[in-house]
């Protein structure tokens, strides 16, 4: 297997979230896209530690690492959502824009 | 290209590859939120797929544990209290839609470039002995344990951020029915 | 008391003042008690000090420089810290000291706005030092550097505590503050002066490596008299110098045309700064003649001196007449300083011992007399809250002590014998008649007869002054004022002023036995006698 | 030489411990002036007490010292150096000789009495303690001036007698009118203390000494240094004299002085003002009677030109006091006239019988205001009865102040006159023959018009009470026999008394009567009263004879006292105190000022141009070149900021992948 067609794939994934990032209004659906986001990059950790082979499995263990990290800020990430919904009864991006000039 | 069709792992990461790509579009483009997590749940299970075609089980299994067991299930709970419109009658897209495709068109293509500008005589070695786990283990707990840690207090500070940030504040609550009681 | 003798006496004089500022400012800002009693101890010492050099001062060798020291102190350039006193400015040094400490009496019930004792009390204090430093300095930079540390509390008191209404500037169409527009002009002004008078300096400094010996140079006073005196300086150099001098120090005396920096000043500063501006910072300017300008370029003095004459009867017409048209009492009274300091430099002109008597008792006699005015004025100003002349009248009605001190007060200014004023304007009149040996008698003796008609316009505004501030019916604005006599502050500061200027004006031996034997000297020294 | 010379022998002792402890009766009246200042008004007299007790010693020692000089003769003179200013020394002293004496008795008599008279007269006034702090030291400085051996303390004296009658005069000062007056009496010494000062100046100058003893040794034996400046000295010093003395054209201030309380008029006319020029005169007699007698003659003229119309000024006034101001103003003529020509002794006479009886004039003159409570004759007339003691004195001194025989001014005036003839002055003596008649002439109105007729005023009209009636029947006897002490032929003590000096000088001694002149004169004299009779009191009701001695040019023009205050207002005063004043200050303002605040301007705008022009347009262009665009492309760039994240990350998305393109098209 070429490592390209992964990455390529990985790009893929990743282009969508950015893609999902940028049109979504709800912030859950962001968080979503996000996730799809950090696949991407897990995807590409695990291919390039194939084409590597390292001693250490460092692919695999920084995939470890980013999906604990990633846990995490689902996890505050939906913590914020909560808040924000409670505070405006809206959960849409597009509103918050009081950190404008 | 004719040899490529010759393996036979080939196949297996054209199958999930096209799933997994359906799987992330719809995500990204699916107007119900529930359909859209369904749909993550999706993408994942096929990226855990290929982590097994490329040797890597152990982080195959944490992968569907952790996000399709517990982040999934996360935001199934938060869609259900964000109470978000579930219905297709609401707009679920900004106007931006063609800024925002041509920016992930771009950065799609910048990165193939590059990914096979750079790696692309690169292979990967098949599927066959995988990585022992014990290796993973002995690593993180000698090479990396200091980003191990580390990560361990991010979750820990991510827990209690999570609750103090999602706990109903009482005290403003109750002034808040007291006004409009 | 050798460490007395030694320079210490006159170095506590001069630095205790300082020293206080700097005790004051370390002192908490509420605690007012601290500050006045601060003040009131730095400013009393210096005046007790003044006391003992008062009864330890050789007046058989009055010529010579007493209780000083002479002390390296920046060698690079061989400037010294020579201080010492003479008789000529020890009676500067003791008026001083005194007024100092009435000044500062004074401040404590009459605290201008804005109200910050803290800071004015340790500007008047700084204002001290600096002072009394100029009387004793023997040192060219140090008389420099004391001179010009003059400048900084003023320009602050009147900068800060001064006017705030707002005047028109004559003639153009700003508007200014006025607190602002004299503090600046009086900077300006005094430091446009001082900058030639450095550059006079300078050139002393450099010629004098020609002459001495050793081929040093030096700044040091003395040594510059005793090369003066000599004829060393001579031709352009020395005409130029004196003219840069002449600039110094007349912007400070002031003499006419370079006066105008001073009704301004003096009408917008707090009363205590305009007493001190009249009392004290006047007189630096014409005790820098007599100390520096006269004895070290004595030529010079002598082709100057028919320019310096006609200047000074100019002032003191001038004055007389500008106070005339004036209808702002301080801005009167500070227009008549430009009279008296006429009468102080045409004295001075006379290159004679009689003249530069006059001179110095006319300083003494202008600091104590128009200082009381001051002080009297701004009192007056401070419960009418209003200087102008045509809103007032009847203050003898009104307030009859504050009344009988200012009529007391107008008339010793007006130059009446018997009191401190008139010494200085008959002997320097007798003094002009006589000029010394060369000088142009036709000059002089025209001016004196101008000094003289000068005396009858001096009476007229300072009569006039009193009809209309102090005699007639008040009128019944002030009927609904609470106003309260003369307090026992005033009563502390004016009362010592009152009693000098009697004293003064009967027993002028007070001055003049101190003065004399150092004019003489001088006068031998520098013109041959 | 014009003089009917005798030498003056020094044949005097130097008085003993009298004459050393003479400063006290100078020192007397200033420690009581202190005294009343600080305790006066917690005295039951509010101060007046001390002042009177002070007069009294003053009186007492210095008829003890006249009678000293009578006695014995004294001659003595203390100084006391109080500064040395290279050669010219300062010296407080004391002369005690025959001049001196004579003048410390008239000041000392007449304030005894003025001054009790004043316990009296200014009883409840605004401002009694003050008035006698003030008269105390009216009184004080005459002393200083008369005591001075020197012209430093001269002056000294001089401008404290001029001070205080400004203080006094101005006594009533809430009225402007008052305190103008008392103003335009400072003035116009000052005026002409300018001379007095310059002149002291010249003398002691040239002399190397201000002491009269020096000056007029070196004008006695005709020293060379004197010479060149001797005649001007003489001519100042005499301009000062005018100033004080109330001569034309300095006399416009006297008839203003009686804006003052009265008993000050009394004084300053008979002892303590007026008499201080006349009295310099003779100081400076052997000045004027050896190298300045050149000058002579214009003492003389101004003499009699004074006496002259200020008699004639008399006669037009209403109000009473200036009837009489005038006439003193006449009287000084008369002496200064005399001192001119020759009359040392003629002219001190005159001021001392002249002191008595003018003196009592005003006293009474202030006896009768305080009962009719006007100054004008206007609203007097017919006072004779209700007034007998003010009436009497007022007789008597009339009588004396017109020369009638055996009044005291008569023998002093005839002495003038005899002087004048004698020297050659005729034609001042014939002017002084009728100013004779003119005074005659106006004190005959003032008489009849004040105590005969019909009573014209409202007030209740009272005699005055005894604190006032004595003093005035005392100076009264004094006007009757004050001529007696020097009757030529019979006893000539009082010529004895003032020659008394340390200078030996010529001087004219009467030698008996001029019996022509004398006779000349009393008929003049009786001829004024005779006149004044049939006007203003037997053509009392009809007024024809009035109208008829209105002149038509020359009344308004008296009655405009010749136009001289408005002459003086027009040319001097109001120019100076107006348009020049007010151009020294414009100049001041708008010429000097301007230059320096032009200076102020121009530096300005050169700063601008520098700061503005060079600085910021040039150097700093650049810089604030970058500044405007770097805010205008914020301002642009401020539009994106929406606040919306997702914005804000396509942004950075679009950026980054622009920045990668970049970088790999470029590598």
């Amino acid at each position: 297997m070429s490592l390209v067609q992964f990455l390529v794939l990985g790009a893929f994934m990743f282009s969508l979230g950015v893609y999902g990032l940028l049109v979504r209004r709800n912030a859950v659906m962001v968080l979503l896209a996000i996730e799809l986001m950090l696949n991407a990059v897990n995807l590409n950790l695990i291919a390039f530690e194939a084409a590597l082979r390292t001693t250490f499995a460092g692919g695999q263990i920084f995939a470890i690492f980013a999906i604990t990290v990633a846990a995490a800020e689902v996890g505050i990430g939906l913590a914020i959502v909560l808040l924000i919904f409670r505070n405006r009864r809206s959960v849409n991006v597009d509103e918050l824009d009081v950190m404008r000039w | 290209m004719g040899g490529w069709f010759s393996e036979a792992s080939n196949w297996w990461f054209l199958l999930i590859a096209v799933f997994i790509a359906f799987s992330a579009l719809r995500v990204v483009t699916a107007t119900n939120v529930v359909h859209s997590a369904l749909f993550l749940v999706g993408a994942l299970a096929g990226t855990a797929g290929l982590f097994l075609l490329l040797g890597a089980q152990f982080v195959a299994w944490v992968l569907v544990l952790v996000y399709i067991g517990a982040v999934i299930v996360l935001f199934l709970f938060g869609i259900m209290i964000t109470r978000a419109p579930t219905g297709p009658k609401v707009e679920v897209d900004n106007p931006r839609r063609g800024f925002a495709a041509t920016a992930a068109i771009l950065t799609f293509a910048v990165m193939v470039y590059s990914s096979v500008s750079a790696f692309g005589h690169m292979e990967v070695t098949t599927v066959g002995t995988g990585t022992a786990t014990d290796l993973i283990g002995s690593q993180l707990m000698g090479r990396f344990v200091l980003p191990f840690e580390a990560v361990s207090f991010v979750l820990l500070a991510a827990l209690v951020g999570g609750v103090t940030l999602a706990r109903k504040d009482t005290a403003r609550d109750e002034t808040d029915e007291g006004g409009t009681a | 008391m050798a460490w007395f003798d030694n320079g210490w006496g006159l170095s506590l004089i001069v630095f205790l003042p300082i020293a206080g500022a700097l005790v004051i400012l370390l002192a908490p800002k509420k605690n007012l008690t601290a500050i006045k009693s601060f003040g009131l101890m730095f400013t009393a010492l210096p005046v007790l000090l003044a006391a003992v050099m008062i009864a330890r001062f050789d007046y058989g060798h009055a010529s010579t420089f007493q209780f000083g020291t002479n002390l390296s102190w920046i060698a690079s350039i061989n400037a010294r810290y020579h201080i010492g006193i003479d008789g000529i400015s020890f009676p500067l040094l003791v008026l001083s000291t005194v007024l100092t400490l009435l000044a500062v009496i004074y401040t404590f019930n009459h605290w201008p706005e804005p109200y910050n004792p803290k800071a004015f009390m340790a500007l008047i204090l700084v204002l001290g030092t600096a002072m009394n430093g100029t009387f004793v300095a023997l040192d060219l930079v140090l008389f420099f550097v004391f001179f010009e540390l003059v400048l900084l509390p003023m320009y602050f008191m009147i900068g800060i505590w001064g006017d705030k209404t707002m005047m028109k500037v004559p003639g153009f169409k700003i508007e200014a503050e006025t607190r602002l527009y004299a503090a600046i002009k009086f900077f300006v002004f005094t430091l446009f002066g001082s900058a030639f008078m450095l550059l006079g300096f300078l050139a002393l400094y450099y010629r004098s490596g020609d002459f001495l010996a050793s081929g040093a140079r030096t700044f040091d006073i003395p040594t510059l008299i005793d090369l003066g005196s000599q004829g060393l300086f001579t031709g352009t150099f020395a005409f130029l110098v004196f003219g840069a001098l002449f600039l110094g120090f007349a912007v400070k005396v002031p003499m006419w045309p370079l006066h105008t920096w001073l009704p301004d000043a003096h009408t917008a500063a707090p009363t205590v700064g305009s007493v001190l501006l009249a009392g004290i910072l006047l007189k630096l300017g014409s005790y820098g003649f007599i100390r520096i300008s006269l004895p070290i370029l004595p030529q010079e003095a002598h082709r100057w001196a028919p320019a310096i004459a006609i200047l000074a009867v100019i002032g003191i017409i001038y004055g007389a007449l500008a106070c005339l048209a004036q209808t702002d009492m301080k801005r009167l009274i500070a227009f008549s300083s430009v009279g008296h300091m006429g009468f102080v430099m045409l004295g001075i002109s006379t290159l004679t011992v009689v003249g530069i008597n006059a001179a110095v008792i006319g300083m003494v006699a202008h600091g104590l007399i128009t200082g009381l005015l001051f002080f009297v004025a701004g009192s007056m100003a401070h419960r009418y809250h209003t200087r102008e002349m045509a809103k007032l009248g009847g203050n003898q009605t009104l307030m009859p002590k504050m009344g009988a001190i200012l009529s007391f007060t107008a008339i010793a200014s007006l130059g009446l014998p018997g009191l401190a004023g008139f010494w200085g304007e008959f002997m320097s009149l007798v003094g002009s008649y006589n000029p010394a040996f060369g000088l142009d008698l036709g000059v002089f003796r025209t001016a004196m007869v101008f000094g003289a008609i000068g005396t009858v316009l001096t009476a007229g505004y300072m009569l006039w002054m009193l009809q209309r501030v102090n005699l007639g019916v008040p009128s019944a604005e002030w009927d609904s004022h609470a106003l309260i006599d003369t307090d026992v502050y005033e009563l502390t500061a004016w009362v010592p002023l009152m009693v000098l200027i009697v004293a003064v004006g009967v027993f002028p031996k007070l001055v003049f036995g101190a003065t004399n034997g150092a004019v003489v000297a001088l006068v031998a020294k520098a013109f041959g006698g | 030489m014009v003089f009917a010379a005798e030498e003056v022998m020094v044949h005097a002792t130097d008085g003993g411990w009298l004459a050393q402890w003479a400063w006290l009766i100078v020192v007397a009246p200033f420690v009581a002036m202190v005294a009343i200042v600080f305790f006066g008004k917690r005295m039951p007299r509010k101060g007046g007490e001390v002042a009177v007790g002070a007069m009294g010693f003053v009186f007492v020692y210095a008829a003890a010292l006249l009678i000293l000089n009578i006695t014995k003769g004294v001659i003595y003179q203390h100084s006391i150096q109080v500064a040395q200013l290279g050669n010219v020394s300062v010296e407080w002293g004391w002369v005690v000789d025959g001049l001196s004496t004579m003048m410390y008795f008239v000041v000392g008599i007449l304030s005894f009495l003025v001054f009790t008279y004043a316990i009296g007269y200014m009883k409840g006034d605004v401002r009694e303690t003050w008035f006698f702090a003030a008269f105390s030291l009216f009184v004080g400085s005459m002393l200083v001036l008369v005591s001075a051996p020197n012209l430093i303390q001269l002056i000294v004296g001089w401008e404290g007698v001029g001070l205080s009658s400004y203080l006094l005069i101005g006594h009533y000062w809430e009225e402007k009118e008052n305190s103008s007056a008392g103003m335009k009496a400072f003035y116009t010494n000052k005026i002409a203390d300018v001379g007095l000062i310059i002149g002291a100046i010249v003398l002691g100058t040239a002399v190397g000494s201000f002491r009269y003893s020096d000056i007029l040794d070196a004008a006695a034996s005709n020293s060379s240094v004197l010479v060149p400046v001797a005649v001007l000295g003489g001519v100042l010093l005499f301009i000062g004299a005018m100033g004080k003395s109330a001569q034309f054209p300095f006399h416009v201030w006297l008839p203003d002085a009686m804006a003052g309380p009265t008993p000050v008029s009394s004084l300053m006319h008979a002892a303590t003002m007026v008499t201080a020029g006349v009295y310099l005169v003779a100081r400076m007699y052997p000045l004027y009677a050896g190298m300045a007698s050149d000058m002579r003659v214009l003492i003389v003229i101004i003499g009699t030109v004074t006496l002259l119309i200020a008699g004639l000024l008399a006669i037009v006034q209403d109000d009473l006091k200036r009837v009489l101001a005038y006439s003193t103003v006449s009287q000084l003529g008369y002496m200064v006239a005399a001192l001119g020509a020759g009359g040392y002794t003629a002219g001190l006479f005159h001021l001392w019988t002249h002191a008595f009886f003018k003196g009592l004039l005003f006293l009474t003159a202030g006896s009768i205001i305080h009962a009719v409570h006007s100054n004008n004759m206007s609203d007097m007339g017919g006072l004779r009865k209700q007034m007998p003691v003010t009436f009497w004195s007022f007789t008597s001194a009339s009588l004396a102040l017109v020369a009638i025989i055996p009044f005291a001014g008569f023998f002093s005036k005839d002495e003038i006159l005899a002087t004048l003839g004698n020297n050659g002055y005729t034609w001042a003596m014939w002017i002084g023959i009728l100013g004779a008649f003119i005074t005659a002439f106006y004190m005959g109105r003032a008489m009849f018009l004040t105590f005969f007729g019909s009573y014209k005023g409202e007030a209740h009209v009272h005699e005055s009470p005894g604190v006032m009636a004595v003093p005035m029947a005392i100076l009264a006897v004094a006007s009757l026999i004050a001529g007696w002490v020097n009757i030529p032929g019979v006893y000539e003590g009082f010529h004895h008394w003032v020659t008394g000096r340390a200078i030996a000088f010529p001087s004219f001694s009467t030698e008996g009567f001029d019996v022509p002149v004398m006779l000349t004169g009393l008929g003049f004299a009786l001829a004024g009263i005779i006149v004044a009779y049939f006007v203003y009191f037997r053509d009392a009701e009809t007024q024809q004879a009035r109208d008829r001695v209105r002149i038509p040019v020359l009344w308004p023009l008296l009655e405009h006292k010749y136009y001289l205050d408005d002459l003086y207002l027009a040319t001097l005063i109001n120019p100076i105190k107006g348009p020049i004043a007010r151009a020294v200050n414009w100049t001041n303002s708008y010429i000097i000022d301007g230059i320096v605040n032009g200076a102020g301007v121009v530096a300005r705008i050169l700063a601008r141009f520098v700061y503005g022009d060079l600085d910021q347009k040039g150097i700093d262009l650049a810089v604030n070149t970058a500044a405007i665009v770097t805010g205008s492309a914020g301002g642009q760039a401020r539009r994106l900021q929406t606040g919306k994240v997702q914005q804000y990350a396509a942004m950075t998305v679009a950026g980054a992948v622009l920045l990668v393109i970049a970088i790999v098209i470029f590598t």
